[in-house]
């Protein structure tokens, strides 16, 4: 697929050439099983020890606080699972957002199913948790706080210190959903009062099927995959050496670009935002302008449904997202886009733009000329507009 | 998820897009609040033949291409022809639909008929086999039909 | 680490070149998510796809019954948890063999204490589960029976396809571990009766990191990993697209050389343990001599430890394995060592050579003369072989 | 898990390994069920100083590199220096070990006693601070010793 612009780096992201470069020496000669006694397996030993304290750093954790796994999705179902099991005789009641993951909301909703309480906190119309809410909800029998970091497809940067002080002050244990923040912006557990973390390496620019979970040396936690005695026993399964070396290389070069990626980031963000919303009509932006990812444009536009856009400009060699109902397989839109407020209708006809620090100006420019053609071409399409139009709304 | 080539031929080049002003019968069905709107306008002569029908769609890709494809199925049909036009017969010309899309060409099918029955009442005339259509709605702003299908 | 005779083929392979070669794509310019709408991302689910169909054919399953995971590990833990809880309220007793990898032992030993009941079904003393022990301890509120396909410490491959028709004949549901024999020798799914099959890519030349669960189209297995709609909304996650594509072009080629590479592999195989059997004393092979994966070589040393006879061996540049505790950082020898019924000073003193089809006779042969040396310096060093020779047992 | 340098040269180059015939003091400790056996033999002039001392062990790196160590440790040193060995000072002398296999060192320090109580036995005396010891054995075959620590 040459010549794509890609604008679709929330959903994934090119693997960074240096972190292939680090990946290919256990992708070829290096093939040892860190677990063996043998000198062959104990080097992969090191290489994955390495890359657990460039991880531990980008967040100010211990190395022996990372456990590494397979991606996002089983870090958000270990730290929730496990913690409601584990607490299961304490108590029963979970709190979290209305604008979580589906890893951590369809994870919330089965242990509704076992027996467990959740209670889900909404979110503003900037798409930010409602604190008085969240600390309205905390019972004698809540175990539990899972809030996401930032989220998937608004963007939007929650409180998370706010809600680590208040988790730490009744003693509740907090994990977050870290995935989109993680190596884009800084994160300190400490500071943040944060026991469990869950991230994920292929959305800074490290390989898919990896990703890690944060446990705070003073919390306890049971396996979810038992077995051999890999992560101090508390995740089984050979070690992914690959996928591990590439992932604690692309937390270094994370950590060493950060601040000046952003800055410039932020600066293409707000320049498309403003075009978008100045230069095509009845267009609207999805969550905070400014407590949002650096790389995260969400944008409505009315009259028009989300697939059929990104197909079109797909066509036009844009890659982007939607949260469209028609484009995830299921018939309700992003519950996101309805946590913040959106009718359907207009959670129906977003389009979201991930960047990333190799989105140039020019790609955004090409992709906003793109835009203006394909709403203008479905609106002509749309019946919808065709009301508005003869209604004199428009 | 993929699209037949029929799908995305239909899709990026879709048939028949547009309006008929004073159309003989206009039907529109499905609802913005689960994504899809599909709206379908006839042109019928005097001897009941569709000289020429037109669409609008708010919708997926499946959605655009199931009208298309509609309408170029009935099109210089008579009514009783298009009367038979099922989803089914949509989705074979397509060449298949993904599983989670076939409710596209259902509601293709069922704006043919909302448009058929339009023009039956202002014509005053019964047709067989048609009645009247569940859900068509003329203004999409149902945000209470309850839940999608 | 240049010149090492790697005999631990049953704890890792290397990746094929042929391997790598099919990912290096997914590696770098074909990066998109295979959930997206996108083309970029539907070229990248076309190629999982093509994967999944190679490893379908390699166990005579449809491309619909293979559900991608992290590895072997996650495979035989989502398979035997999700039949206990969704088969709870049937019954609650689970049967498996005292010779199972710790994914399945463990997992089955969490269960107990959760209240399920397992009962671990004997050996014989050459490693094959005792058939009339298995139909014997079968109840009317057993759900579960889950027999390892080939074990990885002894190789011994166990009678499946029996078990499968007790199993079928009794309405239960059976679950086979074969990530040792998945790709390594024939496995046919229907045939045999097998309803759960796991397996791991890179035990076949296949990447780290990633394994599937076969699970045939008549069962209902809830997820382990909630989440988004991925793998048919059984086990959510973001694809390892190059992962996946290897562990494909692994099965690929595993299926197309499997006959010629284990007549070769059987010949070498049993080369090596004539010679051993015959020129170091007071050793023993451990595993049936026959029915016994082609490239597993597992014999005890009398009078001496494993751990050190292992970091000398790697001194010579040989990588292999050991079943004594001190390996694994457990205190007893392996379990499978001692179901056997050899004595645990016997058990400690074990090594496993495992090879591949790039094992070559002369690479044996090396490593024949080196366990020659290793054995008699470590003897000489032995108190219990001082005492052996005292009590004139030697 | 991974060893320090000295601890792979102490087991690469594990230093007096051996017997002694007619030794002053025999210890033998640990368990073959549990995988670790250690035995020292300990040559002690009239003057209480330990003129020599050899060993054998059957048990994993850690468990030859410590008694390797100890037996330096202790060798030229008078029987109440040596009784003052502790598992730390081999540790410590080796550069620590791996959580796992502290143990070992704990069996060295236990093999050392051992053989001195057995050199105290023999000669009739009586060594302050030296307790008989818990687990000595001296045919390694205890397969009835129970649960490994
Ligand atoms: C028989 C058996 N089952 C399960 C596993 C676990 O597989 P993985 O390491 O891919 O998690 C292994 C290998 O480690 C194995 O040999
Ligand atoms: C916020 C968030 N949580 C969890 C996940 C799941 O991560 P993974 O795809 O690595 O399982 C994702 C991405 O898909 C995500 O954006």
């Amino acid at each position: 697929m040459p010549n794509t612009i890609y604008l679709d780096n929330a959903a994934t992201t090119k693997l960074k050439p240096e972190v292939l470069d680090a990946m290919m020496p256990f992708l070829t000669e290096r093939y040892g099983n860190p677990s063996s006694v043998h000198k062959f397996g104990a080097d992969c030993n090191t290489a994955c020890e390495d890359a657990r304290r460039s991880i531990a750093n980008l967040i100010n954790a211990k190395d022996n606080e990372i456990y590494f796994t397979s991606g996002g999705s089983e870090s958000d179902n270990w730290a929730i699972k496990s913690v409601a099991y584990a607490k299961r005789d304490k108590g029963r009641h979970i709190i979290t957002s209305g604008i979580e993951h589906h890893a951590v909301m369809e994870t919330c909703e089965f242990l509704a199913r076992e027996g467990f309480e959740v209670t889900f906190v909404g979110v503003d119309n900037q798409g930010i948790i409602k604190l008085d809410e969240l600390k309205a909800a905390i019972r004698p029998d809540t175990i539990l706080i899972s809030v996401i970091y930032a989220n998937n497809e608004i963007g939007t940067i929650q409180p998370i210190k706010e809600i680590g002080a208040i988790a730490r002050s009744k003693g509740i244990i907090f994990h977050t959903d870290a995935v989109q923040a993680f190596g884009h912006i800084p994160i300190d557990v400490e500071k943040e009062n944060i026991n469990l973390l869950s991230a994920s390496a292929h959305k800074i620019h490290g390989p898919k099927g990896v990703g890690m979970l944060y446990i705070k040396n003073s919390v306890r936690l049971l396996p979810m995959i038992h077995g051999g005695p890999h992560e101090r026993k508390r995740r089984a399964g050979t070690l992914n050496v690959p996928g591990i070396v590439g992932f604690g290389k692309a937390a270094e070069l994370a950590k060493a670009s950060m601040e000046k990626n952003n800055a410039e980031l932020i600066k293409l963000r707000n320049y498309a935002i403003d075009r978008i919303l100045k230069e095509i009509p009845y267009s609207r932006l999805n969550g905070d302008r400014d407590r949002r990812l650096p790389g995260n444009i969400n944008i409505s536009f009315r009259f028009i449904e989300g697939e059929s856009m990104l197909m079109m400009v797909d066509m036009k060699g844009i890659a982007a997202s939607t949260g469209s109902a028609c484009a995830s397989g299921s018939l309700d839109p992003s519950h996101v886009l309805l946590a913040i407020g959106l009718p359907h209708e207009i959670a129906h006809g977003s389009i979201r733009m991930t960047m990333s620090e190799f989105t140039t100006k020019e790609e955004l420019d090409h992709t906003i000329e793109a835009l203006k053609e394909v709403v203008a071409k479905l609106r002509s399409m749309s019946p919808l507009y065709e009301d508005a139009v003869r209604n004199k709304e428009v | 998820m993929q699209y037949s080539a029929k799908v995305m031929d239909h899709f990026t080049n879709p048939r028949n897009v547009g309006e008929i002003e004073d159309a003989s019968g206009v039907g529109t069905v499905g609802n913005a609040k689960c994504g899809d709107i599909m709206r379908i306008y006839l042109d019928i002569d005097d001897d009941d033949i569709i000289r020429d029908v037109k669409f609008k769609t708010f919708g997926c890709g499946a959605a655009v291409a199931t009208s298309s494809m509609a309408t170029e199925l009935i099109k210089g049909k008579h009514v009783n022809e298009a009367l038979k036009l099922t989803n089914r017969s949509v989705m074979d010309a397509l060449d298949g639909l993904p599983a989670i899309k076939v409710h596209c060409s259902v509601l293709a099918e069922e704006a043919v008929r909302a448009a058929l029955w339009d023009y039956a009442e202002k014509k005053g005339i019964k047709i067989d086999g048609l009645e009247k259509p569940a859900d068509d709605i003329h203004d999409g702003h149902h945000e209470d039909l309850g839940e999608c299908d």
